[in-house]
């Protein structure tokens, strides 16, 4: 069975025709596809928003919950049962904007799933407003006089708090972004792949075409574990933006550093009442 | 026997080391103990006091008048003075006048002379338990005790330390001395915050998520200590979105899970509330409530935040809300809170407070672990076809069988958005109506699992109606009152929603001239107004109070008698 | 004459641009109209629709039959056929069974004969106008003054689009033809959302700011369309935390200010809004409810969130509700949310919903701007000791002078902590308690402030309740049901809280054998729940809906009827 | 006077006695002094906790708010009147925990006011959890295993969302710290100082002493305005730590770029019902 087969979704997409995000499920299907990840073995995890629909479009297991809060309902499941392989599918507004503060804090503990911004520099679903990514004076209803803040650099933010593999895609080149979820998923920790992805709809300045126009791809074969290289690169956002792993390097994973979770998932651990009562027996008197 | 014992001084000064070790030592020699925790928000300095009450029989609640104060500072009992009684004895660093003795102890002097004025604490502990009636001996084997821990020399300051404090009152007559008589201990004394805790263990609880606030950290700190010992992992978040959103996580991979906050946090958390409430996850949130609104008085107590519980995120959803009012009740109701969520797949919230998290009570029975925990999952092997496995198939009881993710071929989607049963998004009306239907259908069974109030003569003419914390309060003050010959009687819930507004009715004996009285600690008669909504009860008064201290009987009568209602 | 049309097609086809230019064409010819929104949570595809209600009698809700069809694509027709009568005319682009008359017209390809298929809604909008009565001369004004800022070749060539549609359906007879009959027009159409950010700047509001929500994101886009032209900041906020406290800051600096969200954005914000009620400062949020719980049906309609605005926080503070019904109520409310919540210096929540914020309807007599906006803030002239101020001091009425930080001498103080007079933290027992009841001491003032329920026959020994959104239909059925013979009345409620209960008794006129049915848009008969608490209303049956589309008075009426209550 | 006098409040101060706040506060009122601000025209915002307790404990117009919020509700005042001198005490917990999303948009805004994080690297009011800022491996009765994930970098984080004034100070060092807090006040736009704040009751790890042993003063007088040099100090808290201004550059600032704003303070405009009547009028038709 292909890829495409393997990981069809019954129920019908409901982007808009030409949207990056096709790329992006493309890349997905074919990165999971290569890494023998059945659909019953995979968990998406995703937020509200365009690209939080994405598991809906996809055969496998997912928990679509609350916008800006994929990061942290990844994380719990994680706890719960370390032996998941989460998929995060956020926007650019629903992981930098609502959910600014656990994209933060994800990085720092360094779990281990995978991340992948749909980087489309708007809001989509709610039609067309600034997100923290919009370019600088680029005007929306909302913004008719531009776009005032400094855009949200993720994967320099990333770095930042000492995530140990950082990306950068593009939906436009499906074959380097699925290589590129490939080695995302295969990092044992935390990894981001921030990706461009043209909004057909509601951004007309990075269109594919701007793209097209700036992007570079990265050798990936070239060791990325220099901190301030990476960053260098990830400020590369000019006429000349590269795409490709902007860092990796072995960090201490979460789970593995939690004593109670030495001994296997959660979930699989059986009710013990008698050490239960023990302990608690031995906790009231404390 | 029904003593009071206050020991007061600034946060720092070891205030509540003295009390557990004079509340230990009481109930160790067969007396029943209580005792409140009554602090600032504020790290040192300022004025903070613990509250013991011993009595031969069993207590629930805090007393007015105080009949041993053990000041470690001038604020003490400058603050407190107005409590004491003819028979009242102070231990303070000076001599003021007051009813009641004064017992002149230089604290610091005598903890200085040992060497170090962090010995404040045993020495003031010693002089108590010498009033109390304790011979030279048990000081010694209490402070022994207390400080097995320490090294060797540092004891021995100890032990000279309470000497100290024991010579200096040796003299003193105290009408009730307790320790001169022990008996059988009776129990142990524990807060409701090591009760939800251990509550939560017992029904499995496997990860706990919190952003710390008071006075809730108490209980994840329990838990905390409970996960070095057990499969159990707490994880302290960024905030308290992400802790809620974490415990719905685990709760989705198939761990029970828990989060405890205050009102504040609750506030953040309401959104998640509605997520578990749409996905059907269970999920089990405390709210240790506090003085509001906004920040209030982050360090004292409120039973403020029930309407909010009961209808905090947007639109319609089942819940549970429960308000236990003694460490059984904690342990039991925290227990029934993971049973019942995981049962009906819906958010539980227990609502406790400030007073209940940091008080201690005499816990008789020790807590029972059931041999077995039923969990309401399936798996591959309970479906015709895992394949086609639905999460929200609709069923009679509206329950659908709930499947872990990545556990077998059956795939379990879930969203946020209204769904069609196997969890994609709909817009369809009929599927909406129905999912909608279905969510709701688990009512009548909800609210059968639920407990009937409590209820002391419940044929009486006037009666008090409570809930939660309050109980123990409202019990005592209908005894007291009762005793004075009055046709009184209390209701007292714990289970609170959904209202078990039919429970009422058979609880209660028909009277015709009855007057109702709810008693609670807010300002908006909150409870009052579910049971105006559900029940026909009319209320001909309410004795409320929302000063951030706790109930106590004497406040009740006094109340009752203001209002001309008792 | 009251005719129904119904434009529907996939997201991203222009059904709103033609519904828009026949809902005005027939308003500039002098009849009154609405119009529903109706869309998926989708950018393309998809299905929507537009419909709209001509009468020459004012109309406030939707109707369920549809007289004209004007279907775009298949899935239109399937949808909505069941909604045609034996008079309904359809225009689709196949010819299909139905009751009624089908007019195949080929959209798309009389579009791309022009050059494009973005001319569709050209040739849609055209055939409509002519099937209304319009001839090809006033087709073409209408056509001309839509695209006015188009370039002349391509206005060219709308018209020749226009002329196509028109000529397709030259022969089609229908009943009714409004557009033949012009008289003067009688007002505009407006939305809510327009009406609400039109009552803001009225109220002179200052600041606005957002996190985008459906279907709340309406106010805020028309709210910064305002600011291009007014003093006034329109901010969009990283998220709806920061949105409500951007609010209150600029609230406490000295400019009026505003959010609007949805239940999920509002959860977040509950935490800011106890903060408000603590702090006494002034804030307006909109609740622009949708179906929940949780993300729910994001682009549909609900009156879910009543309970929950009304209890969201911790602890109690008084607050202003507010549910307009009309454009009208949506201005006036919103100035007065402004003016109270500044006077009383409470937080003011207005409760709308998706139906009230994408419906048009006809606004007859245009807005009006006050002469002068009251302020209730104070200055170091106004005080006697400027350099003593205090935020907080005790009054009577519960209310401190307000004055604004870094504007003289007196320095503004303020804490969520339960605070003193002057501003500063407090856990003084009697202040607590003061400060409690100065907040609460505002309550009968405000609810002086409120207006009393609209009642039509309220003698009827039938009455309907309801509130916001749900009046046009309820009135509107009431009138059907006295046609018909029975005994009705309702009672409409757009003033919700505090709620005005001794209101509901002076309205009302008695009734011994009277029987109440709520009408809601919610499976928990919320309101019905506030008028049990607060009343002694006793209800006889509920009308509730909640598959997140609008009332009609059909539905109301077929409800009744099924419940036997009417 | 003296600015200990000038800006005295008449209320009792709570902290722990030792705490590196009193130092914070002293460098305070020796900059606002210096700076010339006088009480009145003085505006602290704050969250909730040790530090967010600040203003209670000086003379000043504030606004104590909730937890975490603080650099929202600044932002609301400073749009309301941009002549306000805003200054922000905020804790490590109240900034980078609770208030990590507000931080770091805030920084992306640039607004003109000055951000003080009293950071010392634990939950102080809450009496000894982790913070975002806790070393690797602290124990606390929350963390009895020891902290798990990578300290947050707040001046890092700052440099990375773009800031223009970002400094490390250190409470011990009142009159460094005073220094810095007139830089940053006198800095057109958002200025943020990470200040070492020993906690004398919870910290045991990073005690004034230990402070002491690493930090060195920059020299104030070169110029900062290297990013990469910037972000190269700001990870420089191994055995020598930095102190002083690590960056500082010109930036637009955000107030500046409102065109309504322009006119000054918006809560000086008197209201127009002529303007509004006509523009009402207008929309309507719109
Ligand atoms: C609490 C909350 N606030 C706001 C929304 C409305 N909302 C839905 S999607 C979205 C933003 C989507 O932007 P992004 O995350 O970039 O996703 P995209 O649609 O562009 O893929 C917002 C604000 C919501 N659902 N919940
Ligand atoms: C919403 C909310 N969550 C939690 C709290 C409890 N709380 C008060 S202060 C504080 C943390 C204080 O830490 P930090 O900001 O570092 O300040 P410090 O006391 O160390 O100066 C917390 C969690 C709260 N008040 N509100
Ligand atoms: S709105 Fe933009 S992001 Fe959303 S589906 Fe359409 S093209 Fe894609
Ligand atoms: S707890 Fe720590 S931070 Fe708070 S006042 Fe005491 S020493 Fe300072
Ligand atoms: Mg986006
Ligand atoms: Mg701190």
């Amino acid at each position: 069975m292909s890829d495409k087969e393997l990981y069809e979704s019954a129920y019908k997409n409901q982007w808009c025709p030409g949207c990056g995000n096709f790329g992006i499920l493309e890349a997905m299907k074919d990165a999971f596809g290569k890494l023998n990840i059945a659909p019953e073995k995979l968990l998406i995890v995703s937020g509200i928003g365009q690209a939080a629909k994405t598991p809906h479009f996809m055969k496998c297991n997912f928990l679509h919950g609350i916008h800006g809060r994929a990061l942290s309902l990844a994380l719990g499941a994680k706890i719960a049962n370390q032996d998941l392989n989460i998929v995060v599918n956020s926007g650019d507004g629903d992981c930098y904007g609502e959910g600014g503060n656990h994209f933060i804090h994800a990085v720092r503990r360094n779990a281990d799933m995978t991340l992948l911004v749909h980087d489309n520099r708007i809001y989509g679903l709610t039609k067309g407003q600034a997100s923290p990514t919009s370019a600088r004076g680029m005007t929306t209803p909302m913004q008719p006089d531009g776009v005032i803040a400094e855009p949200l650099n993720g994967p320099a933010l990333a770095l930042t708090m000492g995530a140990g593999f950082v990306a950068r895609g593009f939906s436009g080149n499906v074959q380097h972004l699925s290589s590129l979820i490939q080695a995302a998923v295969q990092y044992k920790g935390f990894s981001v792949i921030d990706i461009f992805q043209p909004c057909v709809t509601f951004n007309r300045v990075n269109t594919a075409q701007w793209y097209k126009e700036r992007i570079y791809e990265l050798d990936n074969t070239d060791s990325r574990d220099d901190f301030h290289q990476a960053m260098k690169l990830a400020f590369e956002t000019g006429d000349r933006i590269p795409v490709g792993i902007l860092y990796a390097k072995k960090k201490q994973e979460f789970i593995s550093q939690i004593k109670t979770l030495e001994k296997g998932p959660l979930i699989d651990r059986p009710y013990d009442p008698d050490r239960l009562g023990k302990t608690a027996q031995e906790y009231i008197l404390s | 026997m029904d003593i009071t014992i206050l020991i007061g001084g600034a946060a720092g000064q070891g205030i509540q080391t003295i009390g557990a070790l004079l509340a230990k030592a009481c109930c160790k020699a067969g007396y029943f103990a209580m005792a409140v925790n009554d602090f600032e928000s504020r790290v040192r300095g300022g004025h903070s006091f613990f509250q013991i009450r011993i009595s031969n029989k069993p207590v629930y609640s805090p007393q007015k008048t105080v009949d041993l104060l053990i000041a470690l500072d001038q604020n003490t009992w400058q603050t407190h003075k107005q409590s004491l009684s003819e028979k009242s004895v102070v231990l303070a660093d000076e001599d003021f006048s007051t009813t009641g003795q004064v017992v002149p102890v230089a604290f610091e002097q005598l903890a200085k002379e040992i060497g170090s004025k962090l010995f404040v604490n045993t020495v003031a502990a010693a002089a108590g338990l010498r009033i109390l009636g304790a011979d030279l001996g048990t000081v010694q084997s209490v402070i022994k005790d207390h400080f097995s821990t320490l090294k060797p020399e540092l004891l021995e300051k100890n032990l000279d330390a309470a000497q100290k404090g024991f010579e200096k009152v040796a003299d003193v007559s105290f009408e009730q001395q307790p320790l001169t008589d022990p008996s059988v201990p009776k129990g142990n004394l524990i807060s409701c915050a090591k009760a939800i805790a251990l509550g939560a263990v017992a029904a499995d609880c496997r990860v706990g998520a919190f952003y710390p606030m008071s006075p809730a950290t108490g209980i994840m700190q329990h838990l905390t200590e409970l996960s070095k010992r057990l499969d159990l992992v707490v994880e302290q978040a960024e905030d308290e979105i992400a802790a809620a959103n974490i415990v719905i996580g685990a709760s989705f991979a198939g761990a029970r899970a828990m989060t405890a906050t205050s009102g504040g946090g609750f506030c953040l958390m309401t959104e998640a509330l509605g997520l578990a409430g749409m996905t059907e996850t269970p999920m089990v949130i405390v709210n240790a409530m506090r003085p509001g609104p906004s920040t209030g008085l982050p360090t004292r107590t409120a039973q403020g935040d029930l309407r909010f519980a009961i209808h905090a995120s947007q639109d319609d959803f089942p819940r549970f809300v429960f308000a236990p009012g003694t460490p059984e009740q904690a342990f039991e109701q925290t227990r029934k809170a993971f049973h019942l969520s995981e049962k009906y797949q819906v958010p539980a919230i227990i609502l406790v407070d400030q007073y209940l998290m940091d008080a201690l009570f005499m816990l008789e029975k020790p807590f029972s672990i059931d041999t077995h925990v039923e969990r309401f999952i399936v798996a591959d092997e309970d479906m015709p076809d895992p394949k086609n496995y639905e999460r929200f198939a609709f069923t009679d009881s509206g329950v659908s069988p709930r499947a872990l993710p990545c556990r077998g071929d059956a795939l379990v989607k879930v969203s946020s958005d209204e769904h069609r049963p196997d969890g994609h998004i709909t817009e369809n009306i009929d599927i909406r109506n129905a999912m909608m239907e279905k969510r709701h259908a688990k009512l009548p069974a909800m609210i059968d699992e639920l407990d009937e109030p409590a209820a002391v003569n419940p044929e009486a003419r006037t009666i008090l109606i409570g809930w939660g914390s309050s109980a123990g309060a409202i019990k005592e003050a209908t005894k007291r009152l009762r005793d004075k010959g009055l046709d009184i009687g209390c209701l007292l819930f714990s289970h609170i929603w959904p209202f078990p507004a039919t429970a009422v009715g058979k609880v209660l004996q028909n009277n015709p001239d009855r007057q109702y009285i709810c008693v609670e600690m807010n300002a908006g008669a909150q409870f009052a107004g579910i049971l105006k909504e559900y029940t026909d009860i009319v209320f001909s008064g309410y004795v409320l109070k929302y000063d951030g201290r706790p109930f106590t009987a004497a406040f009740i009568e006094d109340a009752l008698k203001e209002k001309e209602l008792a």
